[in-house]
């Protein structure tokens, strides 16, 4: 009888051991040479959160940009000597693997700084854990206002692209020019980014003598959004407010076109992409149609012998093949590297408390940017990197800027 | 030489040894019968010949070999085999089920004659032909079963406890029909039976099976008047 | 008043969608009484495929048949390789394993094509008829045409053939078939190939309007399966019928019931289901009480 | 099978590891063991309802997530303590489960597949739509325990065995139940219906029973989740859970106890791992290993163990049988 039981205890002994590989980490916390954890002479440890898989997944181009920008950055010797480690770990778009994701890169890969982390509702799942454990988490991918909205309740968290309510409110003043009765349908999809931008615009035409006539949700699980589309084409709107991720933005398109809906088109910027979305529903039907833009179009020919756009296609070319060039995810994820490498280098000591000063007032020109749109901060009453967008609208083949940059104050 | 000769034949689910090394055989055209208690391997013995339950020792049939065949390919070679509780296709309709019989023959014309030749044999069939097999009785549902088995044109026909659950006095019906169409066709039957007197009217030659051994073997009529059968099986 | 005939339009249109995907489930369970998880993976798949054909050159149309071919030849591989090994076993253990060829699919069509979304051409022409003030969109009048076409060709073959009687027979009782000497291994191969190939096909009919990427079955299967269970899960028929009654359904509540809006529309199919197998277990047309599962 | 003593010295060396873990890993490592237990509660809950009683469900991850969400709103708007609020979300699930359970039974096999897969796709629609309670697409933060100071534990190993604790009491809870009266009840329902209700079960009252109590263990393990992670939104509780927890039980084993814990530590690690080996194909090696184990261990994990401690005895059997039978005058057939 004994026999078996000690068969027993040697199967669950040789478990311990395969997860005790991982070996209990002292508590210390201390990196090298007593300074803060993920950071040596040579080197820098940065941990990123993307969805590599799960409905998300097409925002993992966004991952490949930044790997290239930091991969070139290294081929010239890093960041003041210091080459960058950029650990990337899966979330599947989903809170608790984030939470779990955070803990792994700031207990066990021990890095440096988060970075880029992306997805609204992942990111307001870790913000309180990171900030508890000092560690910034700078540059997250989400478009979400609430990064910039309280620093002191969070000091180690902030955004980079511009926030969806300064979008809407891009929109807003756009339409007060060009049509200032307007009588706006909106089809936005219903999680924090679509309601984020639809209250953002709400707020932002208060007061004034545009008003929403009509809305309609869809969600990222509904095959088409076809019904909605002609729930809002029977509305009496004459402007089209269009708040979707890439798939639903050229289906909206495309039924508008079918449904003969012929309005003033706003798309917002997530939605703006030649490749994902105005490509497959057919150039034809893009005339015409209004959007933001902050950042150069790798698709659009007036760049095409841009420096900045040239050394981000040779980037990708030679340390991401895989990557399409034409994916503005990737100079999404590009241009938010080389923010990253900026605050880095306004870096004073090899602290994170010396990269948070370094961050919360930082003034620079990041080349893939448009011109005239920088990335500053300014301690706690501005803590939105990026406030400034421009108007374009497609014709012909490509997107046109139109007017001036357009700076939104919060 | 015999249609189907049979050597020490053993069968065995699991650790269960069920037959223990039979040896009969069947000549063409000869109707043979295995009687025994039940749980004695009556029915291992049809199963292991159609290749459902994995079996040692020789089987040749018409010469050739059907141990370790698979069940389709014994039953192409003219096996046709009722099973242990009819293997109805209960949602399928009667005709459905009576074409399935023939699913192996690519004479269409010859099925479509057999088709009515069985609704002649067994006119309760023809009257329900749409009907779903389901909704057919015990008794009709084993018409139906041995119709299904002669539509393949078998060279030997296997039966298992055809009398199981049904009236007897349908019972003695079915078998009486049953005797008429394989005598007329000159069919080789090896019925597995429980009702010791049906079989033996029915058969030509008899084995009596005793736990997974094969007790007494002989005629028909000889095997009737032995006292320990009379005794044990025909309960007088 | 056309308001009311254009939702009804609209209904049938994206219904017909789910239809296509349902007919598979329905082929796939008539044939080997499994319900596959994986369907609607394995029509993306063969989508992409066709994709990957026309952008190579091919001209659509022989892009589409032989993604069908191959999809059928793909489909009796998958039942050959993997699906045989688990028959007569647990019908969960099944179903898990229909579960991960889901995620292998999905994580592959991701690794080899990436996970943008892309245009579809469609095999119909683009314009639409207008008919008494409502918009009739040429390419929704096409695949509920196909859809009929392929119900009616699946009448014929379950209902007409020897080989159709015998993959029935095959999914409702094996070990009786084996004895008339079917082949079940082969109807069941069979089986999971027209499936593969019916779900190509329903993949080439939808991807157009919902734009392919890897997730294009994903939202559809849960219709799909309302869809196939609403008629009875073995009538095509049903399957079709099933699909437009929830298009339409969906659109009705999603238009004019407030409480209902856009984001609870899929309370609408799963209601109406609860209410048909409470009344009607065995679904709108289906024979067969499902219940064996 | 093994002697009574065998099983229970198992059984402690088993709690003796389990109470060992925090103190043998990182918080990193702990944190996971933490959700396995976690996603064990959970997953013993549908068990109990696939496995012993044979009715289908896909959609578990909504009665999971019902539990997450009362707890978290329990804590955070009505603030009460934690210790309480694991058996309330329990309470609320186990009415929900009774209610649905009613018009459930009606249907069967793929039909109540189906309709519980629609419960487990509508519910974060009505949590997004009833944003004025649940902070709806806002997601909502919740307090997660702390360890008392006396106590000398770190948060997460504290939090490891408070979730341990709530664990162990549920896996009693069915371990006994499972054993008694309603126990052959349940599996009595599962394999033959008919002959279990011409011997005096109720159908109809077992079946919404058994569902209720696995909807509660459902709620319960979703009160533990907010204990560990901190957080609720909408997208946390997908369809892609409820199919985990599907996994998992066939995984692990059905109609076990002790397959929960397999299939949990499946559903956690596996994902991670396929992964790290290369984020591009996760699917294909998740999909790929969740196959290949159910090729070799059709039955799951705690299946091979019953085989290895059925093997075990048999072996030991054999022993014994054959050294009796040298002083057995071998006589003919022992059928």
């Amino acid at each position: 009888m004994r026999k078996a039981g000690i068969v027993w205890l040697a199967l669950l002994a040789a478990l311990v051991m395969a997860f005790a590989a991982c070996g209990r980490d002292d508590e210390s916390g201390g990196g090298e040479g007593g300074g803060d954890p993920g950071i040596t002479d040579n080197s820098i440890k940065l941990g990123g959160s993307y969805p590599f898989s799960g409905p998300a997944s097409a925002y993992r181009s966004i991952e490949q940009g930044a790997q290239a920008y930091f991969a070139s950055v290294n081929a010239e010797g890093g960041v003041d000597g210091r080459k960058i480690e950029f650990v990337t770990l899966d979330d599947a778009y989903e809170p608790p693997k984030a939470v779990q994701n955070a803990r792994r890169l700031i207990q066990e890969e021990k890095v440096f700084a988060l970075f880029n982390t992306l997805g609204t509702a992942n990111n307001a799942a870790i913000w309180d854990y990171v900030n508890k454990e000092k560690v910034p988490h700078l540059f997250v991918a989400t478009g979400a206002s609430l990064w910039g909205a309280d620093v002191d309740a969070h000091p180690y968290t902030t955004g980079w692209q511009p926030d969806y309510v300064t979008e809407s409110q891009v929109y807003a003043d756009y339409l007060g020019e060009e049509k200032p009765q307007a009588k706006v349908a909106v089809l936005y999809q219903n999680d924090a980014f679509g309601e984020d931008v639809l209250n953002g615009f709400k707020k932002a035409v208060e007061g004034t003598d545009i008003q929403v006539v009509a809305e309609e949700s869809y969600e990222v699980t509904d095959p088409t959004v076809s019904s909605q589309m002609s729930k809002l084409a029977s509305s009496d709107a004459d402007t089209f407010l269009n708040i979707t991720t890439p798939k639903f933005g050229a289906q909206a398109i495309v039924a508008a076109d079918k449904l003969g809906w012929k309005v003033l088109h706003i798309i917002n910027n997530v939605s703006a992409s030649k490749l994902l979305v105005l490509e497959p529903a057919g150039l034809d039907k893009a005339q015409g149609l209004v959007s933001t833009a902050y950042f150069k179009d790798p698709a659009s020919p007036d760049w095409a012998d841009d420096d900045a756009m040239k050394e981000f296609k040779d980037g990708l070319e030679r340390f991401e093949p895989r990557a399409n060039p034409e994916d503005p995810n990737c100079v999404y994820g590009w241009s938010a590297a080389a923010t990253m490498v900026e605050a880095l280098k306004g870096m004073k000591e090899p602290t994170r408390d010396a990269l948070m000063d370094s961050v919360r007032n930082m003034d620079t020109e990041i080349p893939t940017l448009l011109p005239g749109i920088n990335v500053a901060m300014s301690g706690s009453d501005d803590a939105y990197p990026i406030e400034a967008m421009q108007i374009q609208r497609f014709e012909g083949e490509n997107w046109k800027l139109i007017g001036e940059v357009i700076q939104a104050e919060h | 030489m015999s249609l189907l000769e049979v050597e020490g034949l053993h069968a065995a689910y699991g650790p269960v040894r069920v037959l223990q090394g039979l040896d009969f055989s069947v000549e063409q055209g000869r109707k043979a019968a295995v009687l025994g208690p039940n749980g004695a391997g009556k029915t291992t013995i049809l199963r292991a010949l159609s290749g459902m339950v994995n079996a040692r020792g020789r089987v040749e049939f018409d010469g050739q070999s059907l141990v370790g065949k698979p069940t389709a390919e014994i039953a192409r070679r003219g096996v046709a085999h009722v099973p242990e509780g009819r293997g109805t296709f209960g949602s399928l309709t009667v005709e459905e089920n009576l074409r399935l019989g023939a699913y192996v023959r690519s004479d269409g014309e010859e099925v479509r004659k057999d088709l009515h030749q069985v609704y002649g044999w067994f006119p309760r069939l023809g009257e329900r032909q749409g009907q779903a097999a389901g909704s057919l009785s015990g008794g009709e549902q084993q018409m139906l079963a041995v119709a299904r088995a002669l539509m393949l044109r078998p060279r030997l026909l296997m039966l298992d406890e055809p009398s199981l659950g049904i009236a007897p006095i349908i019972g003695k019906e079915l078998f009486r029909a049953l005797g008429e169409i394989c005598d007329e066709h000159g069919m080789t039957v090896l019925l597995v039976e429980q009702n010791a007197g049906l079989a033996l009217d029915f058969a030509d030659h008899a084995y009596v099976l005793e736990s997974g051994r094969i007790a007494l073997s002989g005629e028909a009529d000889q095997i009737k008047g032995d006292d320990d059968v009379r005794r044990s099986y025909m309960g007088y | 008043m056309e308001r009311f005939v254009q939702v009804l339009v609209d209904g049938i249109a994206t219904g017909s969608i789910y239809a296509a995907v349902a007919l598979a489930l329905v082929l796939i369970f008539r044939s080997t009484g499994i319900v596959n998880f994986a369907q609607g993976e394995m029509a993306m798949f063969s989508t992409f495929v066709a994709w990957g054909l026309y952008e190579a050159g091919v001209p659509l149309g022989f892009a589409v048949l032989s993604t069908l071919v191959l999809s059928f030849l793909a489909g009796m591989a998958i039942e050959r390789t993997l699906i045989r090994h688990f028959e007569g076993g647990e019908v969960l253990t099944l179903v898990i394993v229909t579960l991960g060829l889901f995620i292998l699919l999905n994580g592959l069509a991701g690794w080899i094509w990436g996970f943008e979304n892309r245009a579809f051409p469609s095999l119909f022409p683009d314009d639409a008829v207008d008919v008494v003030g409502v918009r009739l969109s040429v390419e929704s009048l096409g695949i509920v045409a196909v859809l009929l076409g392929v119900v009616g060709l699946l009448f014929l073959l379950f209902q007409r053939t020897k080989i159709g009687l015998a993959m029935r027979a095959a999914a409702l009782n094996p070990e009786s078939s084996a004895l008339v000497g079917v082949r079940v291994g082969t109807m069941l191969m069979l089986g999971w190939g027209l499936a593969a190939a019916l779900g190509a096909l329903a993949g080439v009919l939808v991807a157009p309007r919902l734009f392919l990427d890897v997730n294009l079955m994903g939202s559809v299967l849960i219709y799909a399966f309302a869809a196939a269970a609403l008629g009875g899960f073995d009538s095509a028929l049903g399957a079709v019928v099933g699909g437009w009654v929830i298009g339409v359904s969906e659109n009705l509540a999603g238009t004019y019931v407030d409480f209902i809006g856009a984001d609870l529309k899929i309370l609408v199919p799963l209601g109406i289901i609860f209410v048909v197998l409470l009344v009607r277990p065995a679904g709108l047309f289906g024979t067969r009480e499902v219940a064996r599962a | 099978m093994t002697s009574p003593r065998v099983r229970i010295s198992v059984i402690c060396a088993l709690a003796a590891l389990a109470v060992a873990i925090p103190f043998l890993f990182g918080p990193y490592r702990v944190g996971q063991f933490t959700l396995v237990l976690v996603y064990a509660v959970a997953v013993l809950g549908l068990n109990l309802l696939v496995g012993y009683n044979g009715q289908i469900s896909l959609g578990h991850g909504a009665f999971f997530a019902l539990g997450a969400y009362s707890a978290a709103l329990l804590i955070e708007k009505a603030n009460v303590p934690h210790l309480l609020a694991v058996p309330a979300a329990g309470a609320v699930c186990f009415v929900a489960g009774y209610l649905f359970g009613i018009p459930a039974l009606r249907l069967r096999g793929l039909y109540l597949a189906l309709v519980t897969l629609g419960l487990a796709i509508a519910f974060p629609q009505l949590i997004k739509r009833f944003d004025g309670l649940t902070d709806g697409t806002q997601g909502l933060t919740v307090a997660q325990p702390v360890a008392p100071s006396w106590l000398g534990l770190a948060d997460d190993q504290f939090l490891y065995l408070l979730v341990l604790a709530f664990a162990a009491l549920m896996f009693l809870g069915a371990w006994n139940l499972v054993r008694g009266q309603l126990g052959r009840a349940i599996t009595a329902v599962r394999d033959a219906e008919i002959p279990a209700a011409t011997l005096g079960v109720d159908l109809g009252a077992t079946k919404t029973r058994v569902f209720a109590v696995s909807a509660a263990y459902a709620g319960v393990g979703g009160a533990l989740y907010v204990f560990a992670i901190g957080f609720v939104a909408p997208e946390a509780f997908t369809l892609t859970l409820s199919f985990a927890f599907l996994a998992a039980i066939v995984v692990g084993g059905l109609a076990t106890i002790s397959g929960a814990v397999f299939g949990a530590l499946f559903i956690e690690f596996v994902p991670v791992y396929a992964s790290d080996v290369n984020d591009a194909l996760t699917g294909v090696i998740y999909g790929g290993v969740l196959i290949a184990f159910m090729w070799l261990l059709p039955e799951g994990a705690a299946g091979l163990l019953h085989r290895v401690r059925g093997l075990m005895a048999r072996h030991r059997d054999r022993r014994e049988w054959a050294s009796e039978e040298k002083d057995l005058t071998p006589e003919g057939g022992a059928a």
